[in-house]
C-alpha cells in the first residue's frame, strides 16, 4: 500500500476485496444480522402479533410472557409489535439521515478537499461553524423550528452528520491528492470529475463505511434523544427511540420498555460495525488471510 | 505558541459571529415566547403584549440583532429574560461543573477505550476482540438517559456507593469527586466506541510496522513493543477523535444532567430554549461555542506534543 | 499530601458537625427550574408550594387543606363587614417582621401588595380583583378594602394563595426585577440561594411571628427527570418528593418501607376543548360525536384509581359552584358514528391538533386519540415543545386543546377564563377560552354579581349544563397530587389538601 | 565513561555463531499448511558472511525472520529443524529466552530505514533501548552509549543528534542509526535484510564498507538478505540461493559466479544487469507459483528449460563438479 497504487489495476484489486469479504466471518455475520432487521421491519405487518397501535386497559406494563414476548406498554400495547413496526420507522430515519449526511457531507468533502483554494476555505469555515454548535442542540433546534415530522427529523440528523463527512472526506482527499497516482490520472487526462469519484473516492471508502455504520446507530439513538428533551415523530407512530423514551418514564414499573428497543439499536449497531470493520479488513492488503 | 493561540483565537472571531447570527435568526423563527414563562398561562393577552413591549421583543428583528451584537461586542451577555439576572452569572455558577465533567469523562472514555483498543488489536479476531468491539458498542446504543438510570439504580440506589443528586454536597471536595464518578463513567461510555475503534484500528496497522519489528528485533518484551513503539504512533488519531469529542460532550451532557441532578452548560442551554429565554440562549451559545474554538485550539496544541512532525508555532 | 488529607479531614468534620447541628429538609419537585416565585406572578405547579412557605395572606387556607371553608386568621387577626357585603375592614397582626432587614410589616404593604396584585402589569391574577373598588390604610394595622358588588369568597383574594399573599413594598420597590428571584415575604422560611436548573434554598425565618420553624433549611431540587427524583427519595437524598400521578407509582412507593404515600386535593382537571370556529368542529354534530366517542372512565382506568378519577363537569369538582352531578355525555360509539355520518362525514373526520411534547400531556392524549379512532375520528398531532404549544393554541391554530388546569375554587374563575367570551384566544383581553365558546356568557356574568348564594349557585349550573350541550369542551378526568414523604418527616398537620399543589413546610414540621 | 557491555567473543562456545539445521517454516491458512521454507541448513563462523539469495517470495525474508524468532504470530510457524544462535537452541527455547537473545546475541537490520525507524521516539532513546533492556543500564548510561554507537557507525555530530527524530535524518543516515541500534548490545551474529536496496547506489557502497568494516572488529557472523547479486559479490563470503523456500544452490561466492549451476542461478546472473551489458537483460520466464500453486517435486520446473520427466521428484541438494562446498538441487546438472 506504500507503493504507489497505479490506476489500471484497481478493477482487480476490487475484485479481491469482494472475494476476501466474502471469507470475512465477521462480515458475513453482520450482513446477516442487518439484512434481517430490514426484513423485520419490511415484514412488520406478517409478523407483528398484534396491532401496534391498539391500547388495552386491562393490560398496562405487562411484564413478558408467552403471550407478550417483550410485555407491554403503558397503555397495554404490545411491546414486540411496536418494536417490529418501529424498526421501519428509525432503521428509515438512520438509514435516510445518515445516508443524506454522507452522500452531501462526501462530495462537498471531495471536491473542497480536490479544488482547494476559495471553494475549500468556505467550505472549512462553513464546517467549523456547524461543528462549534453542540450537535444535540443543533437538531433540537432545527426540529424545534421545522416541525416535528419524520422528514424534518431526518433533515435535522442529517443536518449534524453532514460536517462530520465534509471534514473526513476532505483530509482524506488532501492525503490521496498528494500520491502518485492522482498525478497519474491527471497526465492521463483524465477529468476531474472522474479523477474524483472514479478513483479518489472508491480509496477512502472504507473508511466511510465504518464512520457511517457509526452515525447510523447515533441517528437511532438522537431520535430517542431528542424524544426525550424536545420532540420526534408524533404518536401513535412506534419508533425504537420513542419506545425507550416512553420506557424512561416507566423504566422503574417496566425496565423492559426501554430495553428491547435499545438492544434492538445495539444489535444493528453491531451488524453495521461487522460490515464495516469487514469491509475495511478485506481492502486492507496487509490483513492476514 | 502565545501566537499561535492568540493567532487561532482571532481566526474563530467570523466563526463565532456566524454561529451567533444562526441562533438569533433560528430561536426567532421557533415559535412562542418568554412570556409564558413569566406572566403564567392565566395572563390576559394584553398584558403578554404589554410584556412583549417592555422586553424589547416588540422591536423588529434587525434592531433587535443590532443590539445584541453591540452588547455582546463590549463584552456583555446580559441579563436573562425571565429571571432578569446577568448571564455572565449563571455561566460561571455552571461553567466548573461542565468542566469537571467534560474532562472527568474524557478520562473515563479513555481509560475504558484505549485498553480495549489495544487488546482488541493485539487479539484481532480473537474471542477478547469481540468483546472489545461489543462491548464498546454497548455504549454507543442505550440513549444515556437510560444508561444513566441503570447506574444509578446498581451504584446509587442498591450498593449506595455514590449520591443519585451530583451537586448536594459540592462544598466539599471529596463528596463532590465521589458524585462525578456515575455521571463521567455515562457520558464518558458514550466515547467508548469511538476511541475503542480508533485504538484497535490505529494499533492494527501500527503493529504491522517496520518499527514495531525493528522493536521486537531488539528482544522488548511484548508490552514494552505494544506500549512504547505501536501505541505511541496512534496518539494523533486518538487525540483526533478525543478532541472532537470535546465538542460533542458539551453538548451531549444534557442528558446526563438531567438523569444524575448536574448543573451545567447543556442543561441550561436546553432550560433556555424550552423557557424561550433568547437572552439567555444567546449567552449560553456563545460561550458553548467559544468552549469548542478553545478545545480545538488545545487538541491542535497536542499534536505537537505526540507527534514530533507536527509543528506548532 | 499529608497536610491535604488533613485539610480534607477537617472540612469533613466541619461540615459533619454542621450538618448535626442543622436539620435540612431536602424536597424533590418534577420541574427543570423554578418558573416564578414572585407570589403574583407563580402560576406553575413547582412554584406555588415554595411561595407558601415564604408569604402570608391576611387569611390562610389552613395547612393541609384546600377548602375555602378552612380560612383561618393570619397576618390579620380578625375582620368586619358592612352590611351590604361592600366593604371590609381587617385588623392587622402587630410586630410582623418581613424577611431580613426589610422591617415591619404594616397597613401601607398590604394596601401596597393588593394593588400590585390588581394591576395587569405586576400580576398574572389581575382580573380576578376586577371587583374590588379601593383598597386603603386606616392605620398601620387596619386596611378598609371596598368592593364595586358583594362578592361571597372575597376572603379567598386575601388569602395566601395567588394575589393574596402579601410582599414587602420596601423590598418590592427596591428590588424591582430582581424581586422576582429574591422576593421578600413575613412566612416561616425565607431564599436564601437560586440555583437555576438546580435548587432553591431556603432557611427559617428567625423572627417568624408563629415561631421560630423547627427545620432549620430547605433545600428545594428541581429533578425533571421521573426516574431519578424516585430513586434519589429511595435512597434517602430526599425526605419529600412529588409523586407521579400514576396508579403504579403510588403502588410502588406504598409498599417501601419508611415511606408515607399522600393522594390529595386539589384536582387538575384534565379536559378537550373543541375549536368552534374550525371546520369540521363548528359542526355542533361532529363535537357530540366526539363527547360521545370519549371513555371518561377508561382514561380514569389508564391513569389508575388511586390518583384520577373520571370528571364530573367542565369545572373541576368541590369548587363552589360546581355541579357534581352535571349531565355529561356517555361513552356510546355507534351513536358518534351515526352523529358523524349525519353531519357528512361516513368516513370519519381528521382533526389537526397541536399537542405539546410534555409527557403527561402527551400520554394522556395518546389513550384520547386511540378513544376517537375508533369512532373514525382521526386526531392528527402537531407536536411541537412546551412553549411553541402555548403560543400557538393561543393563536387559535389548534383544532383541539388538550388542557389541564386547577384554579381558584370558585367555578367562576374556571368559567370565565375557560369559557366566557372576553377569554377566546386572539382577542386582547383573551385568556384560555380555546373553544370560542359564548354560549353560557350571560350565566356567568350575572353569576359574578349575583349576592343571593342559592341563586349564584343556580346560574353557575345553567352555565355548565349550557357548556356541556353545546359541547364547547368534554371533559376528562382529574388528576389528584401525589406526594410521598419519609416517615421521619412530619408536616405538623394532616395532609389532606394541598391548594398550594404541595406541602406547607409550616413551623410546626419537624423531620427526625 | 560507562560500562561497555561484555564483548561477544567471550561468548560460552567457540562454534559457528549461528547453526541452522534443516530448517521449516510454514505459513498456516485454516487447517491448511504451506511450507514457505523447506529443510534448509547451514551455519555462519566469526566473520563470515552468507548470502541469501532470491526473488521477492523465496522465502528469504522468512528465513531471517524464523531465525530471528519474528515470525508474525498466528500465521506462520517453524515446524521442523533447529535453530542455535551463540549456543543457544532458540527452537527450544521458551520466548522469554528468546526475547533475551534477540537484540543482545543477535541483531537485525531491515530493509527501509525510512519506516524501521518509530518516527515518535527520539534517536538516542532507540538505539540505547536495547541496552537497557539487556543490560540494565539507565537511561543516562544507555544515552551516553547510545552516542558512542552512532559515532561509530559515523554519524556526524552524533551527540547533538541524540535528541533528534528519524524524520530529521536522511535514509543513508538512518540506515546508519539502524546498524548502531542492531549492534547496540554487540551481538554475535547480524541479519541484514537487504539493508542497502533503498538507498542511492554511492551511500549503498559506505553502508556496505561500513558494515563491513563492523563486522572485522566484531567478529560478527553475517546473514546478507538480498537479491542484488553486485553485493553479494563484493560482500558474501558465500552465496545460498533459495526458489520457492528450498535451497537451489549452496556455494562459495567464487566458485558461484565461476560456475552458476542450477539453471534457477544461471537465469538469475543472465537477468542481472552489467557494466559492460551488452549481452542485455534476459528476464526469467514466468512467475513465480503461489503457494498453493507450487508444483511437486522441484518447485523450478514450472518455469525451468531444462525441465525433465524426474523433476515431479524433489532433487536432494547434492555435490556439483565434485566440490563438496558447491551443490545444487537438481536432476539434470548434480554430479550422479
Amino acid at each position: 500500500m506504500t507503493a504507489a497504487a497505479p490506476p489500471a489495476p484497481q478493477p482487480r484489486r476490487r475484485l479481491s476485496v469482494l472475494g476476501k469479504a466474502l471469507r470475512n466471518v465477521g462480515l458475513v455475520l453482520g450482513a446477516v444480522i442487518v439484512v434481517a432487521m430490514i426484513a423485520a421491519a419490511l415484514g412488520a405487518p406478517w409478523i407483528a402479533p398484534y396491532d401496534p397501535d391498539a391500547q388495552d386497559v386491562l393490560l398496562v406494563l405487562g411484564t413478558p410472557d408467552s403471550v407478550h414476548w417483550f410485555g407491554t406498554d403503558a397503555f397495554g400495547r404490545d411491546v414486540l409489535s411496536r418494536v417490529l413496526w418501529g424498526a421501519r420507522v428509525s432503521l428509515y430515519v438512520g438509514f435516510v439521515a445518515t445516508a443524506a449526511g454522507v452522500v452531501i457531507g462526501t462530495v462537498i468533502g471531495v471536491i473542497s478537499g480536490y479544488y482547494g483554494g476559495i471553494v475549500d476555505r468556505l467550505v472549512v469555515a462553513a464546517t467549523d461553524v456547524l461543528l462549534s454548535f453542540p450537535q444535540l442542540i443543533m437538531g433540537l433546534l432545527l426540529v424545534a423550528v421545522l416541525g416535528a415530522s419524520l422528514t424534518n427529523l431526518i433533515i435535522a440528523i442529517a443536518v449534524t452528520a453532514v460536517p462530520a463527512f465534509i471534514r473526513m472526506a476532505r483530509g482524506s482527499t488532501l492525503a490521496m491528492r498528494e500520491r502518485d497516482f492522482v498525478d497519474a490520472c491527471r497526465s492521463l487526462g483524465f477529468s476531474d470529475f472522474r479523477i474524483m469519484f472514479v478513483h479518489v473516492l472508491p480509496n477512502i471508502l472504507d473508511e466511510l463505511v465504518v464512520m457511517a455504520s457509526l452515525w447510523l446507530a447515533s441517528a437511532i439513538r438522537t431520535e430517542s434523544t431528542l424524544a426525550f428533551i424536545g420532540l420526534s415523530v408524533p404518536p401513535p407512530t412506534a419508533t425504537w427511540g420513542g419506545i425507550v423514551r416512553e420506557g424512561f418514564d416507566n423504566l422503574l414499573d417496566g425496565p423492559w420498555l426501554a430495553l428491547f428497543p435499545s438492544l434492538a439499536i445495539l444489535a444493528v449497531m453491531i451488524g453495521l460495525n461487522m460490515i464495516g470493520d469487514g469491509l475495511r479488513d478485506a481492502s486492507d492488503p496487509r490483513a492476514p488471510q | 505558541m502565545l501566537r499561535f493561540v492568540i493567532k487561532r483565537l482571532l481566526l474563530a472571531i467570523p466563526t463565532l459571529w456566524a454561529v451567533l447570527t444562526t441562533v438569533f435568526v433560528l430561536v426567532r423563527v421557533v415559535p412562542g415566547d418568554p412570556t409564558i414563562i413569566i406572566l403564567g398561562d392565566q395572563a390576559s393577552e394584553a398584558s403578554r403584549m404589554e410584556l412583549r413591549q417592555r422586553l424589547g421583543l416588540g422591536k423588529s428583528i434587525l434592531s433587535q440583532y443590532f443590539d445584541f451584537m453591540g452588547q455582546i461586542l463590549h463584552g456583555d451577555l446580559g441579563r436573562s429574560l425571565a429571571t432578569n439576572r446577568p448571564i455572565v452569572d449563571d455561566v460561571l455558577a455552571v461553567l466548573p461543573y461542565t468542566i469537571e465533567l467534560t474532562i472527568a469523562s474524557l478520562i473515563v472514555g479513555t481509560v475504558i477505550g484505549i485498553p480495549l483498543g489495544v487488546l482488541a488489536a493485539e487479539r484481532r479476531d480473537g474471542p477478547a476482540d469481540w468483546f472489545a468491539r461489543i462491548f464498546s458498542l454497548a455504549g454507543v446504543s442505550f440513549p444515556a438517559f437510560v444508561s444513566g438510570i441503570l447506574l444509578l439504580m446498581v451504584f446509587s440506589v442498591q450498593l449506595r456507593w455514590f449520591p443519585v443528586i451530583s451537586s448536594a454536597n459540592a462544598a466539599d471536595p471529596l463528596e463532590r469527586l465521589r458524585a462525578l464518578v456515575l455521571p463521567s463513567v455515562n457520558l464518558g461510555l458514550l466515547m467508548v466506541a469511538y476511541v475503542t475503534r480508533v485504538t484497535r484500528s490505529g494499533m492494527l496497522k501500527a503493529l504491522g510496522e517496520d518499527y514495531v519489528r525493528t522493536a521486537r528485533s531488539k528482544g522488548l518484551p511484548y508490552r514494552i513493543v505494544v506500549w512504547r513503539h505501536a501505541f505511541r504512533n496512534v496518539l494523533v488519531p486518538i487525540v483526533t477523535v478525543v478532541g472532537l469529542y470535546l465538542g460533542v460532550l458539551i453538548g451531549n451532557a444534557v442528558l446526563t444532567e438531567i438523569v444524575f441532578n448536574r448543573p451545567g452548560i447543556g442543561k441550561l442551554i436546553v432550560t433556555a430554549l424550552n423557557q424561550r429565554d433568547y437572552t439567555l440562549l444567546q449567552g449560553l451559545m456563545v460561550v458553548s461555542a467559544f468552549a469548542i474554538v478553545v478545545a480545538n485550539i488545545l487538541t491542535d496544541l497536542t499534536y505537537g506534543l505526540v507527534d514530533p512532525r507536527v509543528k506548532t508555532q | 499530601m499529608k497536610r491535604h488529607i488533613f485539610a480534607t479531614a477537617a472540612i469533613l468534620l466541619a461540615s459533619f458537625a454542621t450538618a448535626r447541628a442543622e436539620t435540612v429538609l431536602n424536597i424533590g419537585m418534577a420541574a427543570a427550574d423554578i418558573g416564578q416565585i414572585d407570589p403574583h406572578r407563580a402560576t406553575t405547579t413547582q412554584d406555588k408550594p415554595v411561595v407558601s412557605w415564604i408569604f402570608n395572606g391576611l387569611v390562610r387556607f389552613k395547612p393541609g387543606s384546600a377548602s375555602l371553608e378552612t380560612l383561618e386568621p393570619d397576618l390579620a387577626t380578625s375582620w368586619d363587614k358592612s352590611a351590604d357585603g361592600k366593604t371590609w375592614i381587617f385588623h392587622l397582626r402587630s410586630g410582623v417582621k418581613f424577611h431580613g432587614d426589610w422591617g415591619e410589616m404594616t397597613a401601607e404593604d398590604v394596601v401596597y401588595s393588593l394593588k400590585r396584585a390588581a394591576d395587569g402589569k405586576t400580576s398574572a391574577f389581575a382580573p380576578d380583583y376586577a371587583v374590588v373598588e379601593s383598597i386603603e390604610a386606616v392605620d398601620p394595622v387596619t386596611v378598609k378594602i371596598v368592593l364595586k358588588k358583594p362578592i361571597p369568597a372575597l376572603l379567598g383574594l386575601v388569602a395566601n394563595y395567588h394575589g393574596g399573599n402579601i410582599v414587602s413594598k420596601k423590598a418590592a420597590e427596591a428590588l424591582g426585577a430582581d424581586f422576582r428571584t429574591k422576593p421578600v415575604g413575613t412566612g416561616p422560611f425565607q431564599i436564601v440561594e437560586y440555583k437555576s436548573n438546580e435548587s432553591l434554598t431556603l432557611i427559617s425565618n428567625p423572627n417568624y411571628f408563629r415561631g421560630k420553624p423547627k427545620i432549620d433549611k430547605i433545600v428545594y431540587r428541581f429533578i425533571p427527570a421521573d426516574a431519578s427524583r424516585d430513586l434519589a427519595f429511595s435512597s434517602g437524598e430526599l425526605d419529600i418528593v412529588y409523586g407521579r400521578q400514576d396508579q403504579r407509582w403510588v403502588e410502588r412507593f406504598s409498599k417501601e418501607p419508611g415511606t408515607v404515600v399522600e393522594v390529595v386535593k386539589p384536582s387538575e382537571l384534565a379536559t378537550l376543548y373543541l375549536n368552534e370556529g374550525m371546520k369540521p368542529l363548528d359542526d355542533k354534530r361532529v363535537r357530540q360525536a366526539i363527547a360521545y366517542a370519549i371513555d371518561r372512565p377508561q382514561i380514569a382506568g389508564f391513569k389508575g384509581a388511586a390518583t384520577a378519577v373520571p370528571a364530573v363537569s367542565v369545572v373541576p369538582t368541590g369548587y363552589l359552584g360546581t355541579d357534581e352531578k352535571a349531565k355529561l355525555f356517555p361513552n356510546d360509539i355507534a351513536k358518534a358514528k351515526a352523529l358523524l355520518t349525519e353531519a357528512g362525514y361516513p368516513n370519519g373526520v381528521a382533526i389537526k391538533v397541536i399537542q405539546t411534547s410534555l409527557p403527561t400531556m402527551l400520554n394522556s392524549m395518546q389513550i384520547v386519540q386511540s378513544q376517537l379512532k375508533k369512532a373514525g375520528i382521526d386526531l392528527q398531532f402537531e407536536v411541537v415543545d412546551h412553549q411553541s404549544f402555548h403560543s400557538q393554541i393561543r393563536k387559535d391554530l389548534s383544532g383541539a386543546v388538550y388542557y389541564s388546569a386547577a384554579r381558584f375554587p370558585v367555578a367562576d374563575v374556571y368559567l370565565r377564563q375557560f369559557f366566557h367570551s372576553d377569554s377566546i384566544v386572539g382577542k386582547p383581553t383573551a385568556v384560555t377560552n380555546f373553544s370560542h365558546c359564548a354560549v353560557a356568557d350571560a350565566e356567568i356574568d350575572a353569576a359574578a354579581i349575583e349576592g343571593d348564594a342559592a341563586k349564584q349557585k343556580e346560574l353557575w349550573k345553567t352555565a355548565q349544563a349550557k357548556i356541556i350541550e353545546d359541547v364547547c369542551a368534554v371533559p376528562l378526568f382529574e388528576q389528584l397530587q401525589v406526594w410521598a414523604r419519609k416517615t421521619t418527616v412530619d408536616y405538623g398537620y394532616t395532609f389532606e389538601g394541598a391548594i398550594h399543589l404541595g406541602p406547607v413546610i409550616t413551623e410546626a414540621t419537624t423531620k427526625k | 565513561m560507562t560500562a561497555i557491555p561484555a564483548p561477544a567473543a567471550t561468548a560460552a562456545t567457540d562454534g559457528p555463531p549461528l547453526i541452522v539445521e534443516h530448517l521449516t517454516t510454514s505459513i498456516h491458512v485454516g487447517s491448511d499448511r504451506h511450507d514457505v521454507v523447506r529443510d534448509i541448513s547451514f551455519s555462519i563462523g566469526p566473520r563470515e558472511t552468507l548470502a541469501l539469495v532470491g526473488e521477492s517470495g523465496c522465502g528469504k525474508s522468512m528465513t531471517a525472520l524464523s531465525v530471528m524468532g519474528l515470525l508474525p504470530a498466528g500465521v506462520a510457524s517453524v515446524t521442523a529443524g533447529r535453530i542455535v544462535v551463540d549456543g543457544v537452541d532458540m527452537t527450544a527455547a521458551a520466548e522469554a529466552k528468546r526475547e533475551s537473545m534477540r537484540g543482545d546475541r543477535i541483531g537485525m537490520i531491515f530493509q527501509e530505514p525510512m519506516t524501521s525507524l518509530n518516527p515518535v521516539l527520539p534517536i538516542g532513546f532507540q538505539v540505547g533501548e536495547a541496552l537497557m533492556q539487556h543490560h540494565g543500564l539507565t537511561r543516562k548510561q544507555a544515552r551516553a552509549r547510545a552516542c558512542e554507537l552512532l559515532e561509530r557507525v559515523r554519524v556526524p555530530a552524533a551527540a547533538d543528534r541524540l535528541d533528534a527524530y528519524p524524520h530529521q535524518f536522511s535514509g543513508g543516515m538512518r540506515q546508519r542509526v539502524m546498524i548502531a541500534l542492531a549492534l547496540a548490545c554487540r551481538p554475535r551474529v547480524l541479519i541484514a535484510d537487504e539493508p542497502t536496496t533503498a538507498l542511492d547506489v554511492t551511500i549503498q557502497a559506505q553502508v556496505l564498507a561500513l558494515l563491513a568494516d563492523l563486522q572485522e572488529k566484531e567478529g560478527l557472523a553475517v546473514l546478507l538478505i538480498t537479491h542484488n547479486l553486485g553485493v553479494v559479490a563484493s560482500v558474501a563470503d558465500r552465496v545460498m540461493v533459495m526458489y520457492g523456500g528450498d535451497v537451489v544452490e549452496s556455494a562459495p561466492v567464487a566458485a558461484f559466479f565461476a560456475r552458476p549451476t542450477h539453471p534457477y542461478s544461471s537465469a538469475l546472473l543472465a537477468a542481472m544487469p552489467r557494466i559492460e551489458g551488452e549481452g542485455g537483460l534476459q528476464p526469467i520466464p514466468g512467475q513465480v507459483p503461489t503457494l498453493t500453486e507450487m508444483p511437486v517435486g522441484c518447485r523450478f520446473q514450472s518455469r525451468c528449460p531444462l525441465r525433465i520427466d524426474r523433476c515431479a521428484l524433489l532433487p536432494p541438494l547434492a555435490a556439483v563438479g565434485g566440490d563438496p562446498d558447491h551443490r545444487v538441487r537438481c536432476w539434470v546438472r548434480m554430479d550422479t
